[in-house]
């Protein structure tokens, strides 16, 4: 019997110090086992639990894209007892990865339609693999126009930024970037707050166009009536839940919003189905 | 008992319909035996709710701790304590309380009453000092000083130590009891004695903090023992770690602790937690001739520094 | 608790009084270490099923 | 199948006899009250008892479980990579467990043997067990078996039914598990299945009837989640509630655990402990948000878990046997019957 607990192991290839106030680590995994990496067959939008012996686990989206092959990325925030410590280990350390977790946004829904991310702060990671994954040659044909809208309170807060820069540059991916606020006189992009820019520069909401909301609590609060402005329906609005967890396979209890599972169920719903849903997340 | 009741429920209804307090706690009938459950009343009307019994053994003051509004409370000897030590420890306003004083005869421990019919209770009824227990084998009647939990034989402070008003006329403080047999029983053991002792009485846990949970005392937001970072106690219910969560948890209720009685009342394993706070308890009284909960005016021994206190044991 | 009297001592030493505190702890663990590793309340590895 | 006979005389011999080929757990008493626990060489099931004050679960799904065990020494080619702890122990039979504790494991089994993930702990003990049940000829005042989708004499989820009466035990087979380990204790007086199955119906009306209490279900599925979850009368349920574990621990069908990893030295276990609903810390986010952060939230979660989630999520009925022990150890009386009725009857006419 397959034990959905066991950790991969994995070995620690890259740390990458992402933004300015240094609590948000890129780790970059490669599978002691090239076999397992495999068996981690995963979509964008999934999570995993890192694991660090000693410590315990913690749920962490996927940052990298399936696209990308040989090893798995996850962007961490120092928060708690666990990602302190993943935040000392270094590149060479073993410790494990169990996954993929959870649902995925809804690849077959979005295929042939226009897709607007929106994201906030480092609730970034699963919208890059997104971004990533439908920006690939194989993958590109497959969805209308595509919108990206991410802030964080400052240019040293943005995560990933040299691939934003990137997508800037092309033509095939609408990128709207913007910060809180910047004392940068070179700052080349936005400043403002993401609903506000939303509001002025989203495509309206119709049938073939889907919004993905990832962001503080803060932020999706005055998104929402931005997208309802927009004429978004909220079968139309996607967002990804956090809660505290610990199998991560829906059995240990304690992520439930209603019946479902945010673990296994989740992490991704549709604004319709969590508006009939107890608020617990 | 029936006295009592209704006294409580005049003064609970009255207090409401002059809008002194804006609720009442006390408690309503339980829907087994020997049980009541801790009720809010909050119009007039409800307060036809309100009982007393002597099976209102549950600490109400547990349900004060920073509360906002006017309350009245219904308060025994103990939950007078209690209140007190929650005023002094700022958790309520003296200002915020009317306590309706309830001179306690003893609580009834459900436990002795099951024994003394050897299983199933169906009805406990009270007559005075006669209590007569109705199960599937029969009708039995017992005196209640033979059923009363440990703590209430043990109790010096029946009547309220604080009160806007009292339901009763004080009742006779018991005396010549000795309340320190037990802890000095084990004061006496050796060292692998007393290790032997504490092993067995705590093997039963199983770590529910029900007993922390209905201690008015355990109010702490975050418990030592769901700390963890560091963590202090590990989370299962190993020998080691069952018994320095209740090793800590006595220690933190020095000087504060009342004999209560709630932490053993709540415990589903029958585990008699009391010896660890009754040990701080006698401590209290030997080394600073302390007793919890008797005055608002007296600060507690481990809040105070005085040149007298003993210093022995430093070396 | 069952924890051997001498396992736990006070002392009250002044920033001043150095000597005494090299004479403190030395008593100290020499008296421990007199009494051996402690047994009691001591995990080794957690009990589990 | 059939119905062996077991005389008294024999029950001791073949209890013995059973323990050469299974761990034996059942109930025993301790202090003033019973609870299972695995038998040692000589002793014997007490099967005097009304119900014991722990259920049965942790004989398949321990309090405390070692899940993996780890290394922290680097000069070990293995380090910080989990293992599986072997699993060394071979079948065991649970003898005297009542039909709602066995009815439970059908309702937990939902949760840890799921077609996406197994748990493999709770899975393989579950398949290494043989559940020898004993009907309740008097049950408690506080059981409510019959209106929870069992009953005293219930037969679901056990390999063997024990019916005591008078100086034997009539042992109804259910399963081949069941006629394994009957086997295996040397119980083999077959008795008139026809005659046998009679005696026991007549008990079993005896003790059908003597259950006194009863909830009302029928509403539950029907209901609205979101208008139950923010009816008025939670404030009213949670109000007297302290927030401790007992319900959960003692409840035959409360799954949730925690993962806790512990390291002594260079060796580490990760293990799993029983977690309860009813704790804060259960649902505290790292950053110090609590999605469940009063009591009321935490004490509408368990019944709303049983009562209403599993049964949308199953269309198999409510997540409770029955079974009372809540009722009767509550510290400060909180009635599931109670709570039930109430969230049942929520927002009908009254008849």
């Amino acid at each position: 019997m397959e034990n959905p607990y066991l950790p991969y192991p994995v070995r620690i290839d890259e740390v990458i110090t992402e933004t300015e106030d240094k609590n948000l680590k890129t780790f970059k995994f490669v599978f002691l086992n090239e076999s397992d990496e495999t068996k981690f067959a995963y979509r964008a939008g999934q999570f995993a639990e890192l694991s660090v012996t000693g410590k315990g686990e913690i749920p962490i989206g996927i940052a990298s894209s399936p696209t990308e092959k040989g090893f798995v990325k996850f962007t961490v925030n120092k928060v708690g007892l666990v990602s302190s410590e993943l935040h000392n280990m270094q590149a060479g350390d073993i410790m494990g990865i169990r996954g993929p977790l959870g649902n995925s946004y809804p690849w077959d829904v979005l295929e042939g339609k226009n897709v607007v991310i929106i994201g906030g702060g480092f609730a970034f990671t699963t919208l890059r693999s997104s971004i990533i994954h439908m920006l690939h040659p194989d993958n590109r044909a497959k969805f209308g126009d595509i919108h990206v809208f991410y802030g964080a309170r400052t240019p040293g807060m943005l995560l990933y930024r040299d691939e934003l820069a990137a997508w800037e540059q092309r033509d095939d991916i609408n990128v709207h970037i913007t910060v809180d606020s910047t004392d940068d006189p070179n700052w080349k992009y936005n400043v403002g707050l993401i609903p506000p820019l939303a509001e002025e520069k989203a495509p309206p909401g119709d049938a073939d166009t889907y919004a993905i909301v990832c962001g503080p609590p803060i932020m999706i609060k005055f998104t929402q009536p931005v997208l309802d402005n927009l004429g978004y329906d909220h079968d139309h609005i996607i967002m990804s839940l956090e809660n505290r967890m610990k199998c991560g396979i829906g059995m240990c209890g304690r992520c439930n919003i209603g019946k479902d599972f945010v673990c296994k169920d989740g992490p991704v719903f549709t604004l319709a189905e969590i508006n009939t849903r107890p608020k617990e997340y | 008992m029936l006295q009592y009741q209704d006294k409580i429920q005049a003064i609970a209804a009255r207090l409401l319909k002059e809008c002194k307090v804006d609720l009442v706690i006390g408690f309503r009938r339980g829907t087994v035996p020997m049980m009541n459950e801790p009720y809010v009343a909050r119009t007039a009307e409800q307060t036809t709710n309100l009982i007393w019994d002597s099976h209102c053994g549950i600490n109400l003051t547990n349900y004060l701790t920073d509360r906002k509004e006017k309350i009245g409370i219904v308060a025994k000897g103990c939950d007078s304590r209690n209140i007190v030590t929650h005023i002094l420890e700022n958790k309520i306003e003296r200002d915020q309380l009317y306590i309706i004083g309830v001179p306690c005869q003893g609580m009834v421990d459900k436990r002795k009453i099951a024994q003394a019919v050897n299983g199933a209770v169906d009805q406990v009824i009270e007559n005075g000092n006669e209590i007569t227990i109705k199960g599937p084998a029969g009708d039995k009647t017992v005196t209640k000083a033979d059923v009363l939990q440990n703590n209430c034989s043990l109790c010096k402070h029946r009547n309220p130590t604080i009160h806007d008003e009292m339901v009763a006329e004080p009742v006779a403080e018991q005396t010549d009891i000795d309340a320190y047999e037990s802890v000095r029983a084990i004061e006496a053991m050796d060292i692998d004695a007393k290790r032997a002792y504490f092993e067995k009485l705590l093997e039963p846990c199983i770590r529910c903090y029900a007993c922390r949970n209905a201690c008015p005392l355990c109010y702490c937001p975050t418990c030592f023992v769901d700390e963890h970072r560091p963590q202090w106690v590990g989370k299962s219910t190993d020998p080691v770690d069952n018994m320095t969560f209740h090793f800590l948890r006595a220690y933190h209720c020095a000087g504060r602790c009342t004999d209560c009685g709630a932490c053993e009342r709540a415990c589903p394993v029958g585990i008699k937690v009391r010896i660890f706070t009754k040990k701080l308890e006698k401590d209290c009284l030997e080394l600073f001739g302390w007793e919890a909960g008797l005055s608002l005016d007296t600060r507690p021994p481990l809040d105070v520094y005085r040149p007298e206190d003993p210093d022995d044991f430093i070396k | 608790m069952g924890i051997e009297p001498g396992r736990l001592q006070f002392s009250w030493i002044s920033s001043a009084e150095s000597t005494k505190f090299v004479d403190v702890v030395n008593q100290v663990t020499d008296a421990i270490k007199a009494l051996g590793p402690n047994r009691y309340l001591v995990k080794n590895q957690a009990k589990v099923a | 199948m059939k119905t062996i006979t077991i005389e008294m005389s024999q029950w001791a011999a073949g209890i013995a006899k059973l323990k050469d080929a299974y761990r034996v757990w059942s109930p025993v008493r301790e202090n003033d009250y019973h609870v299972f626990k695995e038998l040692n060489k000589d002793a014997l099931p007490d099967l005097d008892f009304s119900n014991t004050r722990l259920s049965a679960k942790q004989a398949i799904y321990p309090q405390t479980q070692k899940m993996f065990e780890y290394t922290l020494d680097e000069s070990r080619p293995d380090h910080h990579i989990m293992h599986e702890a072997p699993d060394t122990t071979g079948p065991q039979a649970v003898i005297g467990i009542r039909p709602c504790d066995a009815a439970a494991f059908l309702l937990v089994q939902k949760n840890f043997n799921t077609p996406q993930y197994k748990d493999p702990y709770w899975v393989k003990a579950y398949e290494k067990t043989t559940l020898v049940g004993l009907a309740c000829n008097n049950p408690c005042s506080t059981c409510f078996c019959t209106s929870a989708g069992g009953g005293p004499f219930d037969e679901k989820g056990l390999d063997v039914l024990l019916v005591a009466d008078k100086d034997q035990y009539l042992a109804k087979v259910l399963t081949d598990k069941g006629a394994k380990l009957l086997d295996a204790a040397g119980f083999k007086d077959e008795a008139d299945a026809a005659g046998a199955q009679v005696t026991i119906d007549a008990l079993r009306e005896k003790a059908d009837a003597a259950i006194n209490s009863e909830i009302a279900t029928d509403q539950l599925g029907a209901q609205e989640t979101l208008t139950l979850y923010d009816a008025p009368f939670w404030e009213e349920v949670a109000f007297a509630c302290i927030n401790c574990g007992t319900c959960t621990y003692l409840c035959p069908t409360c799954w949730c655990f925690d993962i806790q990893d512990e390291v002594r030295g260079h060796n580490g276990v990760r293990m799993r402990n029983w977690d309860s609903c009813m704790f804060p810390l259960f649902t505290l986010h790292g950053s110090g948000h609590n999605p469940r952060d009063t009591k009321i939230h935490r004490v509408r979660q368990r019944f709303m878990h049983k009562l209403k989630y599993f049964v949308d999520k199953y269309d198999d009925g409510i997540q409770c046997t029955g079974c009372g022990r809540c009722v009767r150890a509550c510290p400060v009386n909180i009635d599931i019957r109670n709570v039930c009725n109430q969230m049942n009857r929520f927002g009908t006419c009254p008849a």
